[in-house]
């Protein structure tokens, strides 16, 4: 079949002419200039696969191609690109791709299964950016079969696996070939253009300036009688053009400049005040917030619960009640984010999707059995409705909120007297929050303006980050800002987040330090879980754990992206999951270009 | 007032006064003055130091100090050739035309030849500098030359390596010569000398005034060059002025020919200044005084100027040549000799002050019985107190951002710190009074003085500490006969009350011969005589030191 | 004239040392002026002076025991209804204040309630502005003292001695000024708590090293004049020749430097800041405050007032720098008869 | 003299060596204490929160098909380290550099694709545009102001300059930077000048005279923003020491030799008055090729020396802090010495020799 889905069956069925999502008379030509994706502001190299030094942005997007391509509409599938046929085997353990005979290199040159067993080979080998070799620990071999016929073995039965592989780069053996016809090593391959199958070449480029890639006139997906259904609608513009900023304030003005097409916005404020001006004011460019459905996941001030002060769930959640989002919303963010209600915010995932409900039969299933085995580790209000993280929107008030919090950290024994809020033993409520950089202070402000109503201390401790990095790798903080972006497919990173074991070893992501033989055991369901079903049950299930559990003090996402554009670029509708960088480049196009 | 005009008028002070301060402070340092100069005339500024010459002198080319008020008029009538057209009035005149005055016209000598030369080019460079004011098409090897020639006219030996010589690495009688050559560099129609030989031996006085005539004659055809002389060497003025001027506290007592005025001085001033001769009034020296300066075979060095080949040590250029004598207690020796021949180096190696200096020295200088050279810095500041200096440059050895009063109670400071404010205070303006210094100068600061008043300062400086070692370097070369024979009245006085003995450096074979037992004469770093006084001055035995005399004879 | 004298004729420097002298005190009694404390409260008959000692908003009728929040409207109201008063400082905002209860998303332009507006977390500008005048000024004095004293005793003891001594302290010099002063920040901000007097530490351990060149200069010419020699030959020690000779006739650059080094000390608070090394969160700088005003460049209200702050301090410090220059000049006369030439 | 000089210059050549050893032993004994090293630098990339996140970016909600969180294992972090050579002790590493930093070999960067020669040299035409040209501004304004300033003490002139060259000193860089690009580049108000880089685009395509407009228009921007705080130091130490030489004897002198203003200030006050400026200038010269700005060049989206050292320093590129140290000691010792000759040069009166002691 052209298409496979991690689980059950992918949404286009084999034939497809084209994704929903794109708009097939989308015209094609003109140029699109962009500002730097990232903070990188300039680049050394060509070859997004190493590990030393910076590529040159765009070109992992545009030059690369792989044997299938994702849809930004469903979750975890993918449909054949290079590969006009996949097939997994039943018993999951392997999956075969059959390459298309009109697939091309740039050079000419037709995709053969030894060029995909040599890319695969290379990434895994020493030479290539060592998360290659952890994102496919679990493939064992590429075997070629024949010309046009590869396989891959897998170690253990793992329904992302063939996905993962089919989205592997594929890349020609005569990358950095020099004239005398030896190759340049893997590792030390810089302004070699690449030699890979992607529908854009080099033009030119000038390192920490430009970047332009032109649409390879030969691009074989282009070719024939009917284009490739799932490059329909894809890269509309004739030259791709990036310049590099290192100011985002420049950025911004050279936009305002027309000095590129479209910029995506990250900060509120800039978004409410900044995007304003003569060419704003006569319709020469437009902003807009589009929705997405990305997960949004957890992102909030993260108890250590490794503290002795923070070990009853009371005081955490009494903290909960201190930080005022409605406010924070209003005054700084101008409105402009949600409150994140989930461990798996803005998705199917979270059990607070489609608001809240008690727990549905599948995650009782899931729940009440540990319930009965750890009666201490499940709280109560799991077989509820998910409780809303606390709002002053009236007719609430951060009084009344304070005043809950005040009963709660009383009822766990912390006291105001002496001018502190004080536990038995006469200890003072006081703990550390780390940042690091300064953009959360003015976050942190008002937390601890309400914190301090409470007769709770907070000293503010920012830190460059690689001293951050190295206080949370040996978990030595009270209070931090995490964020846990969502993957729509969670998995195996969800162990180093919350296992028990990720606790106990320093440097990993569980930086919380959850350590509930609970969450494992969700957790571990997750991982098994065949179909997307199994999945939901168990993310919400263990969503309900965590969420009553207070270990994070949640905060917001946004759910659009901002961007600003030119007014001649046009979009389709928006997929369910993308980024806004990609989608620009993929399938937005020009008015009147041709 | 009588005055013979000899000549057009081309310099005139019309009710000139020059005050500082404001109000109530108001200070005239000149007031109401009334001279000629007529062209190619040659006229004596005379006067008490401190009566205000030197500020008359710099009148004319605006170059009075900041601060300084004029009034009146100084008319120029130098301009052009033709003496008929009007004159104009210098003082209301643009600085930009005065400009063209200075240096084309009218050019100076200033009174402090160390201090006046920039301490950062070699005189040569300056010297080129004056000559291309005047004819700025002239090529840098002619201007060279031309310099180089003003160099050796005014008598230094070896022009042309002197030329490259910076300030600091010339004898006082040197640079003296080079700010000479420069004022004549642009054959100006007046030249205004402020003391211009005070660090220089008798016969090169001679041949500097010699000089100074021959370019007046030289340039006979638009008038001659006029000069105004400045002086306290009333020899001088015999020998060189047509007329004189007599100058007292600011004011204009006395002028007329020059033999008029000395021969019948119509004014009391004018006869005590005509009659200050100095007089021999020594103690003899105990025949066991014990020895209080000894030197052995003392010689120093400078590294030389020429510049050779890269890594090769140039020549050294010797100094100071094997000198030993002995100064007892009570004694004075005075030390003569041509300008350049080493005195003030001898001073310096005594005292131990060449150490900062590029300069070499051998043998041993013992004081007060010890070996100088060895003892620890901090003995050696314990007997500074005893061995005290007058240096040659007065200015340049007052630190400019201390009073009067720091200046000169700064050694009671260092030596006597147990003093209590009110003696110390007492003691300086004892000091002061005997040197002829009111307690007004007390908290004014050097460059606020005159040449004479400031010299005067260095030597209170020295006197206060009663030091049993004195080396006088030319102390007394900016002073009026008047106020030189006071001081050294007083020098003769300390010696007698408190047996000091001076090593005194002069010129000026008066003063020597009044003050000194003993006679050293010295000739490019080498004791050519020795011996009492009275038989050296009497016999000298080498044609050196007879050539010496004999100049001073003349004059 | 003395040095006093001098400094009083020049009218300039004169009134910028009592104008700063004026600010400098009232940024002292700061807590006077901008403060989120009242001054005197009335309530129930009795009186409170919270700016001394705070009471718990139980007192006045609130729910904690917590020190009151004399700005929540709740609290504002008990205290100034029915009899009761209250005397609120002229800038009812202390350093650190959030501005909770205003109406415009933060920062806010300037309005009745804050008179230079908001910061973009809601404090006062103009109540930071003073309390950051303050820190920064005592900051810039510490940090110049220390770096002017160190840099003139090494400059002129090089200066001075010269030969091996200077040779070999050079070196030295050179050795200390390659360190990684980022680094080191870096290190201790992981061994220490950031605080202010570890950072004035730290900056004036390299702080002086500019200054001690120039001293050094100075005095290598200086010391070979005639009056140095006069001071030798009267016994000085090197000390007291140094201090009283060479010193005063060497601190043209020394004089040059005291405001920028001032202004440059100020600054560095800035730049230290965004790594997190500067001073602790909150702490109210000038350099915070310009910071702020870069990353809300619409806000002008931030940036342009600070600045003004600067600009204005600087110009006070340079025209006492020259007065300053002027008192140690004696050859300059009273009166001045301008550029004469 | 020559001999004498000889001697001394040989002698500071010799002692760079031990200077050399000093900063570089102190340096990577500091180092060693810093708080993560490249190895973590690089961890934290491939866990995906290295620097190429998104700047600021205030809430999650970005990236879909987010894969590969799984953490880095035992194995890579001992592969990352062999691959910085952090599998050996530190003095074996410090050996090391010193044999490569012996045969003038700077060194690999960890992060680039780079010998840090290379990417010294390829950082240089953006350091030597604004060194280079803000240096010469700066001197040829302050220079001639300062003076003037000095001539006109206490006038309304004086007050009015100080006042200027103190409002530019004033406003720290950064600000004045975004608002000449704001004013002067952006699209709000005027668009003048570009906003970013040393040359257009199409640079290639323009004529001989074309190409150096196009350059120069450039620099307006950042060298306005790098220059304007720059006068007011230079300026008043030309005053001030302008103020201090011109009462003396020899200006007199030169007065009265007939020159004019402009010969007695430029020619007999200059050389006294600015011997700490002018002994300073062949070092500020030669730095001017080597001194970045990491504000400027952030802001005009250049990438000069500024940047890189920063961003090494930063980054915890240590070949690239020790390569750079090396060289710019180096370099800087050796103007050093040049200042300490120009000293004597212009001095003569000035001896590196002992003195003070005697
Ligand atoms: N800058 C000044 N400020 C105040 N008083 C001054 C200043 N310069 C000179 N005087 C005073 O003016 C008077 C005249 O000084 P002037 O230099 O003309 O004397 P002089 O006749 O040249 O004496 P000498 O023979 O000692 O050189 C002196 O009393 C001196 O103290
Ligand atoms: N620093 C120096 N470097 C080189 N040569 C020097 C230095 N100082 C003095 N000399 C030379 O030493 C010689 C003697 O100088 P000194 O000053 O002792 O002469 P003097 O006898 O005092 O002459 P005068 O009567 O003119 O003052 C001169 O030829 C002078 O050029
Ligand atoms: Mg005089
Ligand atoms: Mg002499």
């Amino acid at each position: 079949a052209q298409g496979i889905a991690q689980y059950g069956k992918p949404k286009y069925a084999d034939g497809f002419s084209h994704f929903d999502y794109v708009n097939p008379q989308a015209p094609r030509g003109g140029t699109l200039t962009l500002p730097n994706p990232d903070r990188r502001t300039s680049f050394d190299k060509f070859n997004p696969f190493t590990l030393r030094g910076v590529t040159a942005p765009g070109i992992a997007q545009l030059m690369f191609e792989s044997l299938a391509v994702g849809s930004a509409d469903e979750v975890s599938s993918a449909y054949g690109l290079i590969a006009e046929d996949i097939a997994v085997a039943p018993d999951k353990m392997s999956v075969v791709f059959w390459i298309r005979p009109e697939a091309k290199f740039s050079d000419g040159n037709a995709i053969l299964a030894g060029d995909v067993k040599h890319s695969f080979d290379t990434l895994m080998s020493s030479l290539a950016n060592p998360q290659f070799k952890t994102v496919y620990a679990d493939v064992k071999q590429a075997v070629v079969i024949s010309d046009r016929i590869i396989r891959f073995d897998f170690k253990n039965r793992n329904p992302e696996l063939p996905v993962m592989v089919g989205t592997l780069p594929v890349f020609s053996r005569n990358w950095g070939k020099k004239p005398d016809g030896s190759i340049t090593p893997f590792d030390k391959l810089t302004f070699e253009h690449p030699i890979a199958s992607g529908p854009y070449v080099i033009e030119s480029y000038k390192a920490g300036k430009t970047m332009i890639f032109k649409r390879n006139p030969n691009y074989w997906g282009d070719q024939g009688a009917k284009p490739l259904n799932v490059r329909v609608g894809f890269y509309n513009f004739d030259r791709v053009n990036y310049k590099l900023y290192s100011d985002d304030a420049v950025r911004l003005e050279a936009f305002k400049a027309g000095e590129f097409d479209a910029l995506v916005e990250y900060r509120a404020k800039n978004w409410a005040k900044s995007y304003v001006g003569p060419r704003f004011n006569d319709g020469t460019l437009e902003k807009k917030a589009f929705l997405n459905h990305n997960g949004a996941g957890m992102q909030g001030f993260a108890m250590n619960v490794r503290r002795p002060i923070f070990q009853d769930p009371r005081v955490r959640q009494a903290l909960g009640y201190a930080l005022d989002f409605e406010w924070l919303n209003r005054q700084l963010f101008f409105e402009q984010y949600s409150r994140i209600n989930s461990y798996f915010t803005n998705s199917d995932l979270s059990a607070n999707f489609d608001g809240p409900r008690k727990p549905t039969e599948a995650e009782l299933k899931l729940l009440k059995p540990l319930k009965a085995q750890y009666p201490k580790w499940v709280p109560d209000a799991v077989f509820d409705a998910m409780p809303a993280a606390p709002s002053t929107a009236s007719p609430d008030s951060l009084r009344q909120n304070l005043r809950k919090a005040r009963d709660l950290l009383a009822q766990a024994g912390w006291q105001y007297r002496d001018g502190a809020l004080r536990n038995m033993q006469g200890e003072p409520f006081r703990f550390e929050m780390v940042e690091d950089g300064p953009f959360f202070l003015r976050v942190i402000s008002s937390y601890v303006r309400n914190l301090e109503k409470l007769g709770i201390q907070v000293d503010i401790r920012t830190s460059d980050f690689a001293l951050h990095q190295k206080r949370m790798d040996e978990y030595d903080f009270d209070m931090t800002t995490i964020r846990f972006p969502d993957s729509q497919s969670p998995g195996n990173e969800l162990w180093d987040r919350f296992g028990s074991q990720a606790a106990k070893e320093k440097g990993s992501d569980n930086v919380i330090g959850v350590q509930s033989p609970v969450v494992d055991a969700l957790v571990d369901a997750i991982v098994k879980a065949q179909t997307r079903e199994e999945l939901r049950a168990a993310t919400r299930a263990l969503d309900r754990v965590l969420w009553n559990s207070y270990y994070v003090i949640p905060q917001w996402y946004n759910p659009t992206h901002r961007i600003a554009y030119r007014k001649e670029m046009r979009y389709p509708e928006p997929p369910l999951y993308y980024t806004a960088e990609s989608w620009i480049l993929l399938n937005w196009w020009k008015e009147g270009a041709r | 007032m009588s005055s013979v005009k000899t000549a057009a008028p081309l310099l005139r002070y019309e009710d000139f006064s020059i005050s500082f301060g404001s109000g109530r402070r108001e200070k005239f340092a000149v007031s109401h003055l009334d001279l000629e100069i007529g062209v190619g005339e040659r006229v004596a500024l005379v006067g008490e130091s401190g009566s205000g010459k030197t500020l008359t002198a710099l009148a004319p080319l605006r170059l009075e100090p900041e601060g300084a008020k004029t009034s009146g008029r100084i008319l120029w009538s130098g301009k052009s050739t033709d003496t008929s057209s009007p004159p104009v009035n210098l003082l209301d005149m643009p600085i930009q035309s005065i400009r063209e005055i200075r240096g084309r016209e009218i050019a100076m000598v200033f009174q402090e030849p160390m201090t006046a030369l920039n301490p950062l080019f070699t005189i040569g460079n300056q010297i080129v500098e004056a000559v291309q004011i005047d004819e700025l098409l002239i090529t840098k090897a002619d201007a060279m030359s031309a310099a180089i020639e003003l160099l050796k006219k005014t008598g230094i030996p070896e022009p042309e390596k002197r030329f490259h010589s910076y300030p600091h690495q010339l004898s006082g009688g040197q640079r003296q010569r080079a700010m000479i050559a420069m004022a004549l560099a642009c054959k100006p129609r007046l030249l205004i000398a402020d003391e211009p030989t005070t660090a220089l031996d008798v016969s090169l006085r001679l041949q500097i005034l010699d000089l100074l005539k021959e370019l007046q004659e030289e340039s006979k055809d638009h008038g001659g060059m006029a000069i105004l002389l400045i002086t306290h060497d009333l020899n001088l003025v015999k020998h060189f002025a047509q007329r004189v001027a007599v100058l007292n506290q600011g004011n204009l007592m006395e002028v007329g020919p020059t033999k008029q005025v000395f021969e019948h001085p119509d004014d009391a001033y004018t006869k005590a200044l005509v009659n200050s001769e100095p007089v021999r009034d020594l103690a003899p020296v105990m025949p066991l005084a014990p020895v209080l300066l000894k030197t052995e075979n003392l010689s120093v060095s400078y590294p030389g100027t020429e510049s050779t080949a890269w890594f090769k040590k140039p020549p050294r250029h010797q100094v100071l040549r094997k000198v030993s004598f002995e100064l007892k207690q009570g004694q004075t020796i005075g030390v003569i000799g041509e300008s350049g021949s080493g005195k003030t180096t001898l001073g310096m190696a005594v005292l131990g002050l060449l150490g900062d200096s590029a300069a070499e020295i051998t043998g041993t200088v013992d004081i007060l019985g010890q070996d100088w050279q060895k003892l620890k810095p901090i003995e050696r500041r314990a007997m500074r107190s005893s061995l005290q200096v007058i240096f040659q440059d007065p200015f340049g050895s007052l630190s400019p951002r201390m009073n009067v009063m720091q200046i000169v109670s700064e050694g009671l400071d260092v030596h006597f710190p147990n003093l209590s404010a009110a003696e110390r205070e007492s003691r300086v303006l004892d000091i002061l009074r005997e040197v002829g210094i009111d307690r007004s100068a007390l908290t004014r600061y050097p460059h606020e003085f005159s040449g004479g008043q400031r010299q005067r300062i260095a030597i209170a400086r020295a006197l206060i500490l009663k030091p049993q070692i004195l080396v006088l370097d030319e102390p007394t070369s900016a002073l009026d006969v008047s106020i030189q024979k006071q001081v050294l009245a007083l020098l003769t006085e300390l010696q007698k009350k408190y047996n000091l003995a001076y090593l005194m450096i002069s010129h000026d074979l008066a003063v020597i011969r009044a003050m000194s037992h003993e006679v050293m004469v010295l000739k490019g770093g080498r004791v050519v005589e020795f011996g009492d006084t009275e038989t050296l001055i009497q016999h000298p035995r080498q044609t050196y030191t007879q050539e010496l005399f004999a100049a001073a004879e003349l004059s | 004239m003395s040095r006093w004298h001098r400094f009083k004729n020049s009218r300039m420097g004169y009134a910028s040392l009592w104008i700063f002298m004026i600010l400098f005190g009232l940024s002292m009694g700061a807590e006077l002026i901008a403060n989120d404390k009242p001054l005197i409260v009335r309530y129930e008959g009795k009186f409170y002076f919270p700016i001394v000692k705070s009471q718990p908003e139980r007192v006045f009728g609130g729910d904690f025991a917590t020190p009151t929040d004399f700005l929540d409207p709740d609290i504002r109201y008990n205290i100034t209804s029915k009899g009761n008063w209250a005397i609120y400082p002229p800038i009812p905002y202390s350093y650190e204040t959030l501005n909770y209860f205003s109406k415009v998303p933060n920062p806010a332009p300037p309005s009745l309630d804050n008179w230079l507006g908001t910061d973009d977390r809601g404090r006062d500008v103009l109540s930071r502005l003073i309390y950051g005048f303050r820190l920064s000024i005592l900051f810039g004095l510490a940090l110049t003292i220390v770096g002017v004293s160190v840099g003139i005793i090494t400059g002129s003891l090089m200066g001075f001695f010269g030969g091996k001594f200077d040779l070999v302290s050079q070196r030295l010099i050179e050795i200390w000024s390659a360190m990684p002063e980022l680094y080191l920040l870096i290190i201790f901000a992981s061994i220490f708590n950031p605080s202010i007097w570890l950072l004035i530490i730290l900056l004036a351990a390299f702080g002086w090293m500019g200054l001690s060149d120039y001293v050094r200069a100075e005095f290598f010419r200086n010391r070979a004049l005639e009056y140095v020699r006069a001071a030798r030959a009267l016994g000085l020690t090197n000390l007291q020749i140094m201090w009283r000779h060479i010193l005063p006739n060497s601190l043209t650059p020394v004089i040059t430097f005291l405001p920028f080094r001032m202004s440059a000390a100020i600054l560095s608070l800035t730049s230290l800041d965004f790594l997190g090394l500067g001073v602790p969160p909150g702490t109210p700088s000038l350099g915070e405050l310009l910071s702020q005003g870069k990353s809300n460049l619409d806000a002008w209200w931030i940036s342009l007032s600070t600045f003004i702050v600067l600009v204005a301090t600087l110009l006070l410090l340079t025209f006492m720098g020259e007065a300053l220059r002027d008192a140690f000049d004696s050859r300059k006369s009273g009166t001045m008869s301008g550029g004469r030439s | 003299m020559q001999g004498q000089m000889w001697s001394y210059i040989f002698k500071r050549v010799l002692l760079m060596i031990p200077t050399l050893l000093g900063v570089l032993t102190l340096t990577f004994a500091v180092v060693q204490f810093v708080p993560g090293g490249p190895v973590e630098q690089l961890m934290l990339e491939l866990k995906g929160k290295g620097d190429a996140a998104v700047s600021g970016a205030e809430s999650s909600g970005g990236g879909s098909n987010y894969r590969g969180r799984q953490g880095v294992d035992a194995e890579r972090l001992a592969e990352v380290k062999a691959l910085y050579g952090f599998d050996k002790p530190p003095v074996e590493r410090y050996f090391m550099m010193l044999k490569r930093f012996a045969q003038f070999d700077l060194g690999q960067s960890y992060y680039q694709h780079q010998s840090v020669w290379q990417l010294v040299v390829s950082k240089l035409p953006v350091s030597i545009s604004i060194g280079l040209w803000t240096f010469f501004l700066t001197y040829l304004v302050s220079i001639p102001l300062g003076i003037a300033k000095a001539v006109r003490d206490g006038s309304r002139f004086d007050a009015v300059t100080s006042t200027m060259i103190l409002v530019g000193y004033a406003i720290p860089g950064f600000v004045l930077g975004v608002l000449l690009l704001v004013i002067f580049g952006g699209g709000s108000f005027l668009q003048i000048f570009p906003l970013r880089g040393l040359t257009s685009d199409n640079w290639s395509e323009l004529s001989m005279i074309g190409k150096v407009m196009d350059y120069l228009w450039h620099l307006v921007l950042p060298i306005t923003a790098s220059v304007l705080g720059s006068f007011a130091v230079i300026t008043m130490l030309t005053k001030n020491s302008f103020l201090e030489e011109i009462r003396k004897q020899y200006v007199l002198t030169a007065r009265a030799k007939g020159l004019t203003e402009k010969q007695v200030l430029w020619k007999h006050v200059f050389r006294n008055a600015l011997l700490p400026l002018v002994t300073g200038f062949p070092a500020a010269f030669i730095g001017a090729f080597f001194t970045g700005s990491l504000l400027i060049e952030t802001l005009f989206s250049l990438d000069g020396l500024g940047l890189l050292s920063y961003e090494s320093v930063m980054r915890r590129d240590y070949p690239v802090v020790f390569g750079t140290l090396y060289l710019f000691t180096l370099i800087g010792l050796f103007t050093k010495l040049i200042s300490d000759l120009c000293y004597v040069y212009i001095d003569p009166r000035i001896q590196f020799g002992a003195g003070g002691g005697s």
